[in-house]
């Protein structure tokens, strides 16, 4: 081949009257961009390698590194724009399949955006959380649509295996494999702390962090990874993996190269071997198959976990969640195309698969007008960035939300979307032990904690201020919202009226 | 008394301990101003061990003062309020006794412009606000000030 | 008068002990009789005081409140005559009879002058171990003073390297046919003079001096080789005599130096001895000897205190350690110094001044020579030493690895980092 | 001109009023348009109405049908309607009298009716879900009709203006029962509208309610699950609709409904010993949908007894009283001393607390008394 046409992404930006050439920045930089030249006495930056992590920027004690767009000006063209100009460039060379990590990054609308939220004014008080009780704890299972008495007049009816959340949160799958050990530790510890779960993704339970088992999610995806009867009973509730939002309609590919030996034994697969995930589950062709499957598990587990079932949002979800609901899953989880991946193809990441947002109101609606919404909980997810999306999502008629980009970046993920390298400067998309030591356990739950604890506090606060003191009397509360900037036809997707009306 | 504790598997090997040392050390307090117009390049007390599982370590403050009876002038010796062993540099004649007794290597020979020479050693950031700068500049918890 | 802890000499190993007592014993009584007047100070830094890098005040050994802090009872300017091992009591010159219930002889060594013809105590001849040696040399010399140092040892080129600031014409007679013979192997003695020779000191080896010339003042001394050497100052450097003549007298067993056991005790009971005067086991050579260093002093002399006092101290190990700066060349070394011919497997590795010798037996490390610019990390070695490391143990290569503490056993590691040490 | 409120959920305020002869006696209806009438200022003349129990003991077995046309067309289709589903005993027009403040009135009639024995076989449900799907479907599909009462034995009187002139239009002195509900309406926007007034009823339930639920449309999405299709967008109407299918279709007692409209805080479940604790957690999971936030004091009434309730927080005022066999309740204590001076007991009901008054049961107050 002859040389490169691809030119660096980004510029590194090196404050000369700041740096003190201490080599902090070489030496954290794991894609080799920085080095100290000794005959110029200077520190050096090939930016071809740089990724943005901004790893050096944080650690520079001067403040003297700024990370910019590498000023590549091609002629200004709407349509070919840099990003599809270079695209080709990458393929007529490496001629693969462009990978991406992270959410799609794409100018397509965000209708957290686009809602607003109601509040009390006089006719009826907002409810100051400070002063009263406010409730934000969920339960997600399966619930009856009626209760029976006994004889003495008591309830008798015992409700199925529910999961309890103290609030409307939880970490989303995040393999261990695709990151690091400490990064699930840390969202474990969190999770076990908060009164919430966290997710074992398709890599199986560590045994470090059986100790957090009653907090843990345990996936069961089509790989199979790490799938015995005691990861199955371990976890507080068992989730199907059908899709992921990132890649609806394809499975999972981990690297040989990520499969070390502690991977292998959790995945129970060899040492080095690529860790393919099928799409579909070879069990699973069609609706029924799924129904053999999630009674499967419930007879594994003595029926005393509920059954989750996770589906990437696309076009005719609605109809999907009803059959999942009679396939007797007891929690739909609902990921939009928003949602983040370690490695994912571009094309699928940025084209397949609708917002959540309207995937997760028409669900809402359809399995309202079929009757029955009661017999699922409802797990929104695929980017939720802050708490006024997740007091949305409730309000559309989510149970509860998953999170996983925001919990990576309050963990240190700094969103340069290339996880699928293995080099994370952070520590997180990575099984390399000098790398994965930089995420302190310890450290990161505390800050998972500050924010959950943060954004649990919104929520109340923003409860309060639409008078309502718990988070059930918010679920599908739609006259809670209003749209702005969104025509017609969406607002009656999403079921709400526009501001204004 | 209080010591620093050091964690070496939480030791990410950035060296930002050493920087902040430096210029918690210096008149002006300011990292730039530390490394160029004072000069103090290489006066950190705690120091980065690179190589794979890496760490960074500072004087361990030991109980038996190995230092402080090599020292013939008698400047190295234990701050009675703090406990901790500490080097006078205006009565150190720089003769490196304490640096040929340190059994953890963490004592180093220092030159001034002028000639003058002096051991240096980790003193818990006494000499400036008390706290630890390695330990507040380590982003990762390896270095926390406990009590023994 | 009598006290609870009588310490005769004041230098190291009487501070030492004074710490050592004060730990265990805050308010028994203590007196000191020092020889020399004044505070105790450190010794070994007269050379810095000639070079100008220290002064008198400095070089006080510990802070002004010390003795009030820890109230001792300073004699100093006094001499002690005769100790009464049956009286517990110790006669002296100017300040009557002191009673004791532990006695410590700290009473350190004596310039070492053999006889030499025409030696009369002339002005001009100089010992060089007390401040008043310096004090009286610095008086006398100015910059075409001609200074003849007897002695090639530590104490003659730390002397040489004082006087340089004063006078440049310095010639250096040891009877060794190389410089710092007892401390450095031949390469180690080369490196040393070739550097002090650049600096345009000169020296005869193989020989001493024979006769002295002059009276009242000396003018010249003549060589076991017949060579004249004209002189306005002779400073004798031989050595050092352990200074046991009490000891001896009060019927304690004295060999070279007055015997103790690990934890100090004399053959007299409540009588203990510390410092240049005592000989106790050095752990390098698997021997008991005289250790006259300022490290050992000083650890002996806290021992003995810990032990006077009736508390107990681990059993302490001593052995040679020295660290020297020679006209800007550092030295350090420890443990045996010592080659093949007495059973040992040396290895070194040198370029240019910068100098590393390793000594070895049964695979473990038994005493190092490091030189260059500066001996940075020395204590590694001289800990290995110390706990007895083989080099299967360690974490790197005595020779070739970085001196610092990876180099040490992954558990001492572990230890020293979580303050697990003591 | 009958104004559809259906289209938005309209915030009000208002009064609420009960009395009931726990003994069975049947008393006038003017103590209760008195002790409404002294609440003038709590309404704003745009809705005033009562639930009045035991007035038509001479029809035991027919269902007594208020309805409001907006003109003879709307009356005619449902005319039809009936009588394809019931035997029309009686068909009148419910006698009112000349009020000055009672303007543009709508045509007000009520039947007695006997739903026809094999339509209701046919239909699959029992009598009471057959009267009660009639009765919303005429509300929801029928232009200019609007269904305001349909139980035995009872019957609601209201309309748009104050609550004393409604109740001296509708003659409320001339009726005698043992049990009363009164409202008086603050609607903040809409000129008000006949059909929008409290209280709202299905069969003999009805409920007047002070206050304005946040929970709306959780609660609403809720209940149209089952069958319930809401054309008013208020409260009563959701509310109404929820006590309906807890207490008539999955026959729950009435002492469970407070447990589920202000079910206790998870921290107080926590509190409580093994059974209770189930017990609770199992209705707040089971009726999460029908858990009624934001302030509200509703009056349910039912053949033989009501029950009154405020929100957990208590965000609005009610009190409770006792004299002899009358219990009262009122948005305000005044309301009650207006008509009785001398009271047993006077309490305010903590949040979530019920005040549930029941008739004796050997009183006579009729074949169908609703035993909860």
């Amino acid at each position: 081949m002859s040389i490169s046409f691809q030119m660096p992404r980004y510029e590194v930006l090196r404050r000369e009257d700041r740096c003190v050439k201490c080599r902090v920045c070489e030496r954290q930089c794991a894609n080799l961009v920085h080095r100290y030249d000794a005959d110029l006495d200077k520190m050096i930056a090939d930016e071809m390698q740089c990724v943005n992590c901004q790893r050096c920027v944080v650690m520079c004690p001067t403040r003297a590194i700024a990370i910019r767009r590498y000023p590549l000006e091609y002629r200004e063209n709407a349509n070919w724009t840099e990003r599809a100009i270079v695209e080709i460039q990458r393929q007529a060379e490496g001629g693969g399949v462009l990978l991406s990590g992270m959410g799609s990054p794409d100018d397509k609308p965000v209708y957290w955006d686009h809602m607003m939220l109601n509040a009390s004014q006089v006719t009826n008080p907002s409810i100051d959380p400070l002063r009263e009780p406010m409730e934000t704890s969920v339960m997600l299972g399966c619930k009856p649509d009626s209760v029976t008495l006994g004889a003495d007049g008591s309830v008798k009816t015992k409700l199925p295996p529910q999961v309890r959340l103290s609030m409307p949160v939880m970490f989303s799958a995040m393999s261990f494999g695709s990151i690091s050990l400490n990064a699930q530790k840390s969202m474990a510890i969190a999770a076990k702390k908060l009164g919430i779960t966290f997710n074992t993704g398709e890599g199986g339970l560590h045994r470090d962090l059986e100790e957090y088992k009653d907090a843990a999610v345990v996936q069961v995806a089509s790989g199979r990874f790490g799938v015995h009867t005691d990861y199955l009973s371990a976890g507080c509730m068992i989730e199907i993996k059908i899709g992921q939002g990132a890649k609806p309609g394809i499975g999972g590919h981990l690297p040989g190269r990520k499969v070390n030996a502690d991977v292998s034994v959790t995945r129970m697969i060899p040492e080095g071997t690529d860790a393919i995930s099928p799409a579909p589950h070879h069990d699973i062709y069609s609706i029924e198959d799924l129904r053999q499957l999630i009674f499967s598990l419930k007879e594994a587990t003595e029926y005393k976990k509920p059954v989750c079932v996770k589906i990437a949002a696309v076009h005719n979800v609605a109809a999907i969640a009803s059959g999942i609901v009679r396939a007797g899953a007891d929690v739909i989880a609902i990921d939009g195309f928003r949602g983040g991946t370690g490695a994912a193809p571009t094309r699928f990441r940025d084209n397949v698969g609708i917002p959540v947002e309207l995937a997760l109101a028409a669900v809402d609606s359809r399995l309202r007008k079929e009757g029955i919404r009661q017999r699922v909980s409802l797990i929104c997810c695929g980017s939720i960035r802050n708490s006024a999306d997740i007091v949305k999502a409730v309000a559309i008629g989510a149970d509860a939300c998953y999170i996983a980009s925001s919990a990576l970046i309050a963990m240190g993920c700094h969103m340069c979307g290339t996880c699928f390298t293995g080099k994370c400067n952070w520590g997180i998309a990575t099984q390399d032990e000098r790398l994965t030591r930089r995420l302190n356990p310890e450290i990161a739950s505390e800050r998972l904690v500050n924010l959950l604890s943060a954004w649990n506090h919104e929520i109340m606060e923003m409860l309060g201020g639409m008078g309502l003191n718990s988070i059930e009397a918010l679920r599908g509360n739609r006259l809670m919202l209003r749209g702005i900037g969104l025509n017609q036809k969406e607002l009656d997707v999403l079921g709400i009226a526009h501001a204004g009306e | 008394m209080k010591k620093i504790k050091i964690n070496s598997s939480l030791c990410v090997g950035c060296g930002r301990c050493e920087v902040f040392c430096t210029a918690n050390h210096s008149a002006s307090r300011d990292i730039y101003k530390a490394y160029t117009l004072e000069g103090l390049r290489g006066t950190n007390r705690i120091h980065l061990l690179e190589g794979n599982d890496g760490y960074a370590v500072q004087c361990r403050q030991c109980k038996h003062t190995p230092c402080v009876f090599a020292c013939i002038s008698g400047s190295m010796h234990v701050d009675p309020s703090s406990g901790a062993v500490i080097n006078d540099t205006k009565k150190c004649v720089g003769c490196w006794s304490c640096i040929a007794a340190c059994p953890n290597g963490c004592v180093f020979p220092y030159h001034e412009k002028d000639g003058t020479k002096y051991a240096l050693k980790c003193d818990l950031c006494l000499s400036a606000d008390g706290e630890p700068a390695c330990v507040k500049a380590c982003p990762n918890g390896a270095l926390t000030l406990v009590e023994v | 008068m009598k006290v609870k802890y009588l310490i005769i000499g004041s230098s190291a190993a009487s501070i030492g002990a004074i710490n050592g007592i004060r730990q265990a014993d805050k308010s028994g009584s203590i007196a000191v009789i020092g020889e020399e007047e004044g505070k105790a100070y450190g010794r070994p830094l007269i050379s810095y005081y000639l070079q100008g890098r220290t002064t008198k005040e400095k070089m006080s050994y510990m802070d002004e409140g010390f003795y009030l802090r820890n109230a001792v009872e300073l004699y100093s300017g006094v001499r002690a005559k005769k100790i009464d091992v049956a009286k517990k009591a110790v006669k002296t010159d100017k300040a009557g009879s002191i009673g004791y219930e532990k006695l410590l002889v700290a009473t350190g060594s004596v310039p070492f002058v053999p006889p030499m013809e025409g030696l009369d105590g002339q002005e001009n001849a100089h010992t060089f171990m007390r401040f008043s040696d310096a004090s009286a040399i610095e008086k006398e010399l100015d910059e075409n003073s001609r200074v003849v140092i007897v002695g090639g040892g530590l104490i003659g080129l730390k002397a040489a390297e004082g006087i340089y600031e004063h006078t440049k014409n310095i010639t250096v007679v040891e009877l060794a046919p190389r410089v710092l013979s007892t401390v450095l192997d031949e390469e180690g003695s080369e490196i040393v003079r070739e550097r002090l020779e650049k600096a345009g000191v000169r020296f005869e080896l193989g020989k001493t001096v024979k006769s002295v010339v002059g009276k009242k003042k000396i003018t010249s001394v003549v060589l076991t080789d017949g060579l004249e050497l004209p002189l306005d100052a002779l400073v004798l450097a031989i050595g050092v005599r352990p200074n046991t003549a009490l000891a001896k007298d009060a019927g304690i067993i004295v060999d070279r130096g007055i015997k103790v056991d690990d934890f100090m005790r004399t053959s007299e009971k409540d009588v203990f001895a510390a410092g240049d005067a005592a000989q106790g086991y050095d752990d390098s050579s698997e021997q008991s000897r005289i250790l006259a260093l300022w490290v050992n002093a000083a650890r002996q002399g806290f021992t003995a205190g810990i032990t006077m006092a009736g508390a107990q101290i681990e059993k302490q190990v001593f052995l040679p350690l020295n660290a020297i700066g020679l006209f800007g060349l550092s030295v350090a070394t420890a443990g045996v110094n010592a080659g093949e011919k007495e059973g040992f497997t040396v290895r070194t590795e040198r370029n240019g001044e910068e100098y590393r010798r390793i000594v070895e037996k049964d695979g473990r490390l038994r005493g190092y020579v490091l030189m260059g610019r500066e001996v940075r990390g020395a204590g590694i070695l001289t800990e290995i030493i110390y706990q007895k490391y083989t080099n299967a143990e360690l974490s790197g290569d005595t020779v070739h690895s970085e001196l610092n503490m990876r180099l040490m056993p992954l558990s001492y590691q572990r230890a020293a980092l979580e303050l697990m040490q003591d | 001109m009958l104004y559809n409120e259906g289209r938005a959920h309209l915030p009000n305020g208002c009064a609420i009023s009960g009395i009931i002869d726990t003994s069975g006696g049947l008393f006038s209806g003017s103590d209760i348009i008195e002790s409404i009438a002294l609440m003038h200022e709590r309404s704003n003349g745009l809705g005033g109405g009562f639930a009045a129990y035991g007035i038509y003991p001479d029809h035991p077995d027919e269902y007594a049908i208020h309805v409001f046309y907006d003109d003879l067309k709307a009356q005619e289709n449902v005319e039809a309607f009936l009588e394809k589903h019931f035997l029309i005993m009686l068909s009148e027009r419910i006698p009112t009298r000349k009020n000055a403040n009672i303007v543009r009135s709508p045509i007000i009639w009520r039947y007695f009716a006997q739903p026809l024995r094999n339509r209701v076989a046919v239909s699959g449900y029992d009598e009471e879900e057959y009267v009660a799907r009639c009765v919303i479907h005429v509300n929801n599909d029928f232009d200019g009709a609007f269904v305001f009462s349909s139980g035995i034995n009872m019957g609601a009187f209201k309309g748009v203006g104050y609550p004393e002139d409604i109740g001296e239009f509708y003659m409320l002195d001339n009726y005698h029962g043992y049990s009363w509900t009164a409202h008086g309406r603050f609607p903040t926007n809409t000129p008000g509208w006949w059909g929008g007034a409290h209280p709202f009823t299905l069969l003999d339930f009805s409920i007047v309610h002070n206050g304005e639920i946040s929970s709306y449309d959780a609660n609403r999405r809720y209940i149209e699950m089952y069958d319930y299709h809401c054309s008013l967008m208020t409260d009563t109407e959701v509310m109404t609709y929820l006590a309906d299918m807890i207490l008539r279709r999955h026959a729950l007692p009435i002492h469970m409904l407070p447990k589920i409209f202000a079910a206790p805080m998870w921290e107080e479940i926590a509190r409580m010993d093994d059974k209770s604790r189930e017990e609770y957690e199992t209705l707040r999971a089971v009726y999460a949908g029908a858990l009624i936030n934001g302030p509200f004091s509703i009056i349910l009434g039912f053949n033989g007894g009501f029950m009154a309730l405020n929100d957990r927080l208590k965000l609005r005022s009610m009190v409770t009283a006792k004299a002899g066999s009358k219990v009262y309740v009122a948005s305000e204590e005044s309301a009650i001393r207006r008509i009785e001076k001398n009271l047993d007991e006077i309490w305010t009901p903590r949040g979530g607390e019920p005040v549930i008054a029941l008739v004796d049961e050997n009183a006579d107050i009729g074949r169908r008394r609703r035993v909860l």
